[in-house]
């Protein structure tokens, strides 16, 4: 497929022509870089490195409603998300696209969740190749990504510095390009194999690394194994590993139910790291400390999530290291499941 | 400066005491110039503890964070002491939970750190993004000395340090057994500017300044769980019946939760400044909570975490306490 | 609770009162779509015997759990319904009242917007009905015994009248003897009894009544408890001396070697006594104790070769081994009277107390006037800090004063020192005094009174007054602004302000009729009952108007001054009404406790005391606890004290100590339910 | 925000059972009409109130709240109004301090036999928030509903 360019001056004009559809980009809010719908390209923010939390919410919103009720009444109102519109995802990273292709899996696994699955089937993905790692701690190449990886998205872009090369991924991809066709020219004839050195030179700067191999079969091993509670020692059961992580998915469903008899149910982000999260309705936890809670996190990314789908449900995108107000480190886990 | 090879061996001494269960330093983080905290469970642990301007976190919330598993039949509980290093500013969470009975003072063995002031993490992070293997830091006079990678770098104390610390009262400990370093004089004050400066604008646009940043809130509860005052058992507002605040996250119920959390340190805040420092997007908690500090200083005299004796500020009053605003 | 709320709405017309403007049936309408009611009707008088009857009958027909009235104020008829829910064999407390006639049709004569309101108000009321639980409004047995603290005029009235009635009385006074100031007067105004004449026998009455212990030279250490069941621990201090064994005789405090030696608190330090001593000759009881500091064997170990005072003692009672006593006791009642100190006059320099000595406090020259005082009555110039001469040196006669002048309001109604109440008494006793003066002394001697005001309220107060003046005491209406000495007369400046002329009037001696002050250790009570004080400082009683001898504390009572400024029939009066109130409990045997009291979750409480700090009635105290083996501290009610405020519920960071029928959990949906449009 | 001359507050008020709800009892008895925008809560006294309940009630739907109790040292349970005058003087600064005008949360003593003041706290509570108009950045409903 030819590859195409968007000169950087007719970035606000492509964005322009998106936003009639549901327009994802990435934003500043005050310096925090967040993905939020925009309407005007100038909020637009390119220049980033990456997003503080990732763009999964708008595959799996953070709260959600599922449908509406009044109590006493056998009447529902299911949410039709197909009102959402099609939505594109302007610039996001490569290790996050792959996330949600690793995260596809699950929510369409033993049953179809129609919220979800509708959600990516109206959404485009249009990555933005990391041309330099961004961060320090990022290890996608342990897990199979890359800076320029290409899973998951419909279309990547690379900054080759006056322009984005456009590369078409897939049908939705292409079908976007032809949105964009009166911004779009064609791309010099090197730029596939500049954009090749590109990739070879940023893999190269990535400078954290795990082998995985053998640790999803190990870990059940280390059930017991005492490293969990040093791990977790320092950990304060906050959700931010969770809730920044691209692959992360769970889920808790409640009614909110006002006292007129309205309701509604709700799903929404929960995380393995809080306390309630396991709580029973009798009391008992089953995982009464962070120990278990941080033995669960990592057992689920790479042993449970490997055992049902083949794959590591981590991308290494290093939110959970860069963010983590008490310095607990993935890749040193690792490290010690490893040398255990 | 904390002499290391002195920190270390008082730790030994200290964890080598039967009536000591465990000691909480610092040790260096994984990254970085990073530190975090370190679990000294016997003698053979107190190797890597280490005191400098990277020591950022309040060891003071691990107090209060232990989880109690229950105690198995024919059992005791472990009640011996459990050994923490604080900063001045850290040593007020203890003294502030100790106002509050969270515990006896003989439950802790405090070792205490006179601070000149500690780094902002994420200042030196954006300025040395690219450094990973273990730098250290290090304040000399009023520089930091940063040394990373074989080379050494000077920066100006006030380019890296901590906001909280341009503004410190109380640099050395309010509560210790021992000091483990000579005690340092109040060198800053507080006027709370930043505060009456946001005060002063108008109605809608405070409200939309707190709404851009509430707005970014992804309710991790980091503020919540890291703050040395945050120890409920059972925080109201993870609780069902009633349910003061829905657990949707949209901006009405994250500026109940910004309200509520907010207000329950209203007297009892001390300024550590965690909850600022680990929020994951920024949100300008202490903001709120200097909001608090500020007012309850100016209309009740009253500065929390500075004395065991000290009321709670919400379960006292005066006569005379200021009633202008009622009608 | 009781399973899933069946709710009966009850709309009340009130005549046309309500339904004149709120549109009854609509409200009816209304509350029949809101979850979970079974009924909703309307009537036009829900209170009448047929209104109720509706509700009973739906109670037993429908099986209704939960009533709501929509009529009048809960505070009108809450009572009311209340039994109505008993009658139907429901719990009263399953009852919640929307008040639609004093808070809506009333004041809303808009009948759209009135029956708006109504709607919402019912909603409210409905929402919050769905979670009511069911009360019980406990009993708690009373212990037939009283406490009284303070063993003047007042705590020995009230001992009297609870004896009398037969009931046990514990009557703590702090000093060696009972009577307190009353005793230490000389003449009472307006009808001059004398004082010693009138109280003695009354002193003498509580030291022999069967039903009264009494402990003297004691102080309570301790109260816990509540109504009817209070915990008391009382120190009795030694006095050195086995009082079951003297015999008051006075032997030992002739032989004292510092005998004369120390100012007598009782005659406010005019006279002086040794370091054994009984404060007066008609002390109760008439025994005799040893001031540990000033005795020289108790602070020095040593008194010559042998104490001379156990020497002495042929009933062998001097015992330096004694030591305090403390008893324990249980009581059903308290009363508090523990009276008052009197104003400190050095707080006013420009009166020169202190500096000059024959600038005196009232209650000095009632000392002096007195013939068990420290000249025997005579009124003579004194000469203070003069030590007993040597036995056998001859004393010169003391000068008899030629002018006496009285300044009135010294410490009351005097903003610069904080007393702006009238201490009530004064103006009657300086009258009192200058009337001995002339009596005593004789009419020769100049009496002047400077005053602000006369208040001259009391029965046969005025006459009294009137009288005086005709005996030829000069007032002058001014308020002295300076004492200084000229030669050997006072000057008292002032000015007259009838006139508008300055004077300065020179006079030998000037008394100041000082007013009465909370006890300087008026703290100690206080801390022991959590008393409140006004803002004079003084007990606050429960209310000023409608019950002025209770306290907040159910169980603890208050008599005389100590809950403010009186006279002795006042004060007597107060203290047989504070018996009386102390006798309805202890005489019913039993008393109720609010119901709707506040309760921990012992789970989730973490210790933190901000809700025991706060209490009102000390009904929440810290315990420790066992919690999955861990030894923890929460906070834990007594039901008995509380008496429902729920300000412990708003204080609480963990919501763990919550109100019964205001728990977070039934107010916030009312919030709810109020809050939409 | 713009004043809004249809605009009818919806305020939520939490009064004590023995001063403030009895002179609202006695603003009725005595027939002194006020405006039927104000909707009480009973507690028996202003110490009950949590100042988080101010936040819940413009939460949920109301535009501004009132606390009123006892004067003080006249508190039925002695000290509760002194309470609630230091938890609301916080909030009230607090909220103010995020941009909710302080006309929205009020707070008076009224006395039992106090109906004509009751009246005019109510008026002066009303008039306050229709000057600064309805506040539904923060009303639940209108947010997620």
């Amino acid at each position: 497929m030819a590859l195409k360019k968007l000169s950087k001056e007719k970035v606000g004009e492509a964005l322009a022509e998106l936003s009639k559809f549901r327009l994802i980009a990435p934003a500043k809010s005050d310096d925090v870089v967040v993905f939020k719908q925009i309407s005007d390209p100038a909020e637009a923010y390119l220049e980033y490195g990456n997003s503080t939390v990732p763009p999964k919410k708008f595959a799996f919103p953070q709260t959600e409603t599922l449908f509406r009720f009044v109590t006493g009444s056998p009447d529902l109102t299911a949410k039709n998300v197909e009102e959402e519109g099609t939505t594109v995802i302007f610039g996001l990273r490569p290790c996050d696209a792959r996330a949600m292709a690793i995260v596809d899996k699950l929510f369409s696994w033993d049953f179809d969740d129609p919220y979800y699955l509708k959600r990516r089937e109206l959404t485009t993905l249009v990555g933005m190749a990391c041309v330099e790692p961004p961060s320090v701690n990022c290890f996608c190449t342990s897990l199979g990504g890359s800076p320029f990886g290409t899973e998951g998205l419909d279309l990547l872009l690379t900054d080759m510095g006056d322009y984005y090369l456009v590369e078409a991924l897939t049908d939705k991809g292409e079908k976007l390009e032809e949105t964009l066709s009166s911004q779009l020219e064609d791309a010099p004839a090197d730029d596939e194999k500049k954009a090749k050195d590109m990739a070879a030179a940023s893999e190269g700067k990535i400078r954290r690394s795990i082998n995985t191999e053998g640790i999803p079969e190990k870990l059940p091993d280390l059930w017991e194994n005492g490293l969990w509670k040093k791990v977790s020692a320092a950990c304060l059961g906050c959700g931010i590993c969770t809730f920044l992580c691209p692959t992360c998915h769970c889920f808790d469903i409640q009614d909110e139910v006002e006292e007129s008899g309205e309701g509604r149910r709700c799903r929404m982000w929960d995380s393995c790291m809080f306390e309630e999260y396991t709580v029973h309705a009798s009391g008992h936890n089953p995982r009464p400390t962070r120990k278990e809670r941080t033995r669960n996190r990592i057992n689920h990314k790479y042993s449970y999530y490997p055992a049902h789908f083949d794959v590591i449900a981590c991308v290494g995108c290093g939110r959970c290291i860069n963010l983590c107000p008490v310095n607990i480190d993935i890749l040193e886990i690792l490290d010690q499941v490893v040398d255990a | 400066m904390v002499d290391v090879n002195k920190l270390r061996e008082k730790a030994r001494e200290v964890i080598s005491r039967e009536d000591v269960r465990e000691l909480i330093g610092y040790r260096p983080g994984t990254y970085g110039f990073r530190a975090r905290p370190a679990f000294v469970m016997g003698p053979d642990d107190t190797g890597e503890l280490i005191f400098t301007p990277a020591c950022v976190n309040n060891l003071a919330s691990y107090i209060v964070l232990e989880e109690k598993l229950p105690v198995k039949r024919g059992e005791e509980p472990d009640l011996r002491k459990v050994a923490v290093m604080v900063k001045g500013c850290d040593s007020r969470a203890l003294v502030q939970q100790m106002e509050e009975k969270a515990y006896d003072r003989d439950r802790i063995l405090v070792l205490g750190i006179p601070c000149r002031g500690v780094v902002d993490m994420a200042k030196v992070q954006a300025k040395y993004p690219d450094v990973l293997e273990m730098g250290e830091i290090a304040l000399e006079g009023d520089k930091f000395v940063l040394s990373f990678n074989g080379t050494k770098e000077e920066v100006p104390r006030e380019e890296l340090v901590a906001d909280k610390c341009l503004r410190c009262r109380y640099p050395t400990p309010l509560v210790y057994d021992e000091l483990l370093d000579e005690e340092v004089e109040r060198f800053a004050d507080d006027d709370f500017a930043d505060v009456a400066e946001l005060e002063k604008r108008a109605a809608d646009d405070k409200w939309a300044y707190w709404e851009e940043k509430f707005s970014r809130c992804i309710r991790c509860y980091s503020c919540r769980n890291v703050c040395p005052m945050c120890y409920c058992e059972d925080c109201v507002l993870d609780r069902l019946q009633p349910q003061w605040m829905r657990r949707s996250v949209d901006i009405s119920e994250n500026t109940a939760y910004h309200i509520s959390r907010a207000y329950h340190l209203a007297g009892r805040c001390i300024q550590c400044g965690e909850c600022q420092r680990v929020c994951p997007v920024d949100i300008p908690l202490m903001e709120l909570n200097r909001k608090f500090y500020k007012d309850v200083e100016d209309l009740y005299d009253y500065e929390p975490g500075t004395n065991v004796e000290n009321p709670p500020l919400l379960s006292t009053f005066k006569v005379e306490d200021k009633e202008d605003f009622i009608m | 609770m009781n399973g899933k709320p069946r709710i009966g709405v009850y709309v009340c017309h009130c005549g046309t009162n309500i339904a004149g403007t709120v549109d009854v049936e609509e409200v009816v309408k209304f509350a029949e779509t809101l979850p979970d009611v079974t009924v909703a009707r309307n009537y036009s008088y829900m209170c009448s015997d047929p209104g109720q009857a509706l509700i009973v009958d739906d109670i037993e027909k429908a099986g209704l759990n939960r009533v709501v009235v929509a009529s009048c104020s809960p505070r009108m008829h809450e009572p009311t319904f209340r039994k109505t829910l008993l009658s139907g064999g429901l719990n009263p407390y399953f009852l919640e009242m929307a008040n639609i006639r004093e808070q809506c049709s009333w004041v809303h004569p808009d009948p759209i917007a009135a029956t708006e309101k109504a709607k919402r108000l019912v909603e409210a009321a409905v929402v919050k009905s769905r979670r009511l639980e069911p009360l019980d409004a406990k009993e708690v047995d009373v212990e037939p015994s009283c406490l009284i603290i303070g063993a003047g005029i007042a705590g020995i009235q009230s001992a009297l009248d609870i004896a009398d009635a037969g009931f046990k009385v514990y009557l703590v006074e702090k000093e060696p003897s009972v009577g307190g100031h009353m005793i230490q007067l000389d003449k009472t105004f307006p009808t001059l009894d004398c004082s010693a004449c009138i109280m003695t026998p009354k002193m003498v009455d509580v030291a022999n009544h069967p039903n009264i212990e009494l402990m003297t030279y004691s102080q309570v250490e301790e109260i816990g408890g509540y109504i009817g069941n209070f915990d008391i621990k009382v120190r009795k201090k030694s006095r050195f001396v086995d009082i079951d064994k003297c015999t008051g005789c006075g032997i030992c405090a002739e032989e004292c070697r510092m005998a004369g030696r120390f100012p007598n608190e009782f005659d406010e330090n005019m006279g002086m006594r040794g370091a054994i001593y009984m404060p007066f000759p008609q002390a109760v009881p008439a025994k005799y104790t040893i001031d540990k500091e000033s005795c020289l064997f108790l602070t020095k170990g040593k008194c010559g070769e042998s104490p001379k005072c156990k020497d002495a003692c042929q009933a062998g009672a001097v015992n330096f081994d004694l030591e305090d006593e403390i008893v324990e006791f249980k009581v059903g009642t308290i009363i508090v009277a523990t009276g008052y100190d009197v104003f400190d006059a050095r707080l006013k320099p420009e009166y020169a107390y202190g500096v000059y000595d024959n600038v005196l406090t009232a209650l000095e020259f009632e000392r002096l006037v007195n013939a068990s005082g420290p000249t025997g009555g005579k009124v003579t110039m004194i000469e203070r800090g003069k030590k007993k001469k040597k036995k056998g040196a001859e004393e010169e006669a003391p000068k008899v004063p030629e002018s006496i002048t009285f300044i009135q309001c010294v410490g009351s109604r005097d903003k610069s020192v904080g007393n702006e109440y009238c201490s009530r008494v004064c103006c009657m006793y300086t009258a009192k005094l200058a009337h001995l003066v002339k009596d005593k002394v004789g009419h020769d001697c100049e009496v002047t009174v400077f005053y602000m005001d006369v208040r001259a309220f009391g029965k046969g107060f005025e006459e009294f007054y009137d009288r005086v003046r005709r005996e030829g005491v000069k007032y002058i209406r001014g308020n002295p602004s300076e004492i200084y000495k000229k030669g050997d007369k006072l000057i008292v400046k002032a000015e007259d302000t009838l006139t508008s002329t300055p004077l300065e009037h020179e006079t030998d001696m000037v008394v100041l009729s000082v007013g009465l002050v909370p006890r300087r250790d008026n703290r100690e009570i206080i801390d022991l009952l959590k008393l409140s004080q006004t803002s004079d400082l003084f007990y606050m009683e429960a209310h000023p108007k409608l019950r002025p001898v209770d306290t907040a504390s159910d169980g603890v009572y208050l008599a005389g001054v100590c809950q403010g400024p009186k006279d002795i029939p006042d004060a007597v009066a107060q203290a047989k009404g504070a018996a009386s109130a102390a006798m309805i409990p202890m005489a019913s045997g039993k008393v109720k406790v609010e119901a709707q009291t506040s309760f921990v979750n012992e789970d989730t409480c973490r210790g933190c005391g901000f809700c025991v700090e706060l209490c009102p009635y000390t009904a929440i105290e810290l315990v420790e606890v066992n919690r999955m083996g861990w030894p923890v501290k929460v906070a834990r009610v007594n039901e008995a004290l509380c008496k429902g405020c729920g300000a412990c519920a708003a204080a609480c960071l963990s919501g763990s100590i919550q109100q019964r029928s205001f728990k977070d959990w039934q107010l916030l949906p009312q919030i709810e339910a109020l809050g939409v449009k | 925000m713009a004043e809004n001359k249809d605009f009818e507050p919806n305020i939520v008020a939490f009064l004590c059972n023995w001063c403030s709800y009895a002179g609202a009892d006695l603003a009725g008895t005595s027939r002194i009409t006020y405006p039927s925008n104000v909707r009480v809560i009973r507690v028996m006294c202003s110490g009950r109130v949590n100042p988080l309940f101010v936040m819940n009630a413009l939460q949920q739907g109301a535009d501004g709240v009132l606390i009123s109790g006892c004067h003080p040292g006249d508190c039925h349970y002695m000290h509760g109004n002194y309470y609630a005058r230091r938890r609301f003087n916080l909030m009230r600064n607090f909220l103010e301090y995020l941009g909710v005008e302080p006309e929205r949360v009020r707070m008076s003593w009224v006395s039992a036999s106090e109906g004509a003041k009751w009246k005019e706290v109510i008026e002066e509570v009303s008039e306050g928030i229709k000057k600064v108009g309805p506040m539904d950045q923060f009303k639940r409903r209108q947010l997620n509903w």
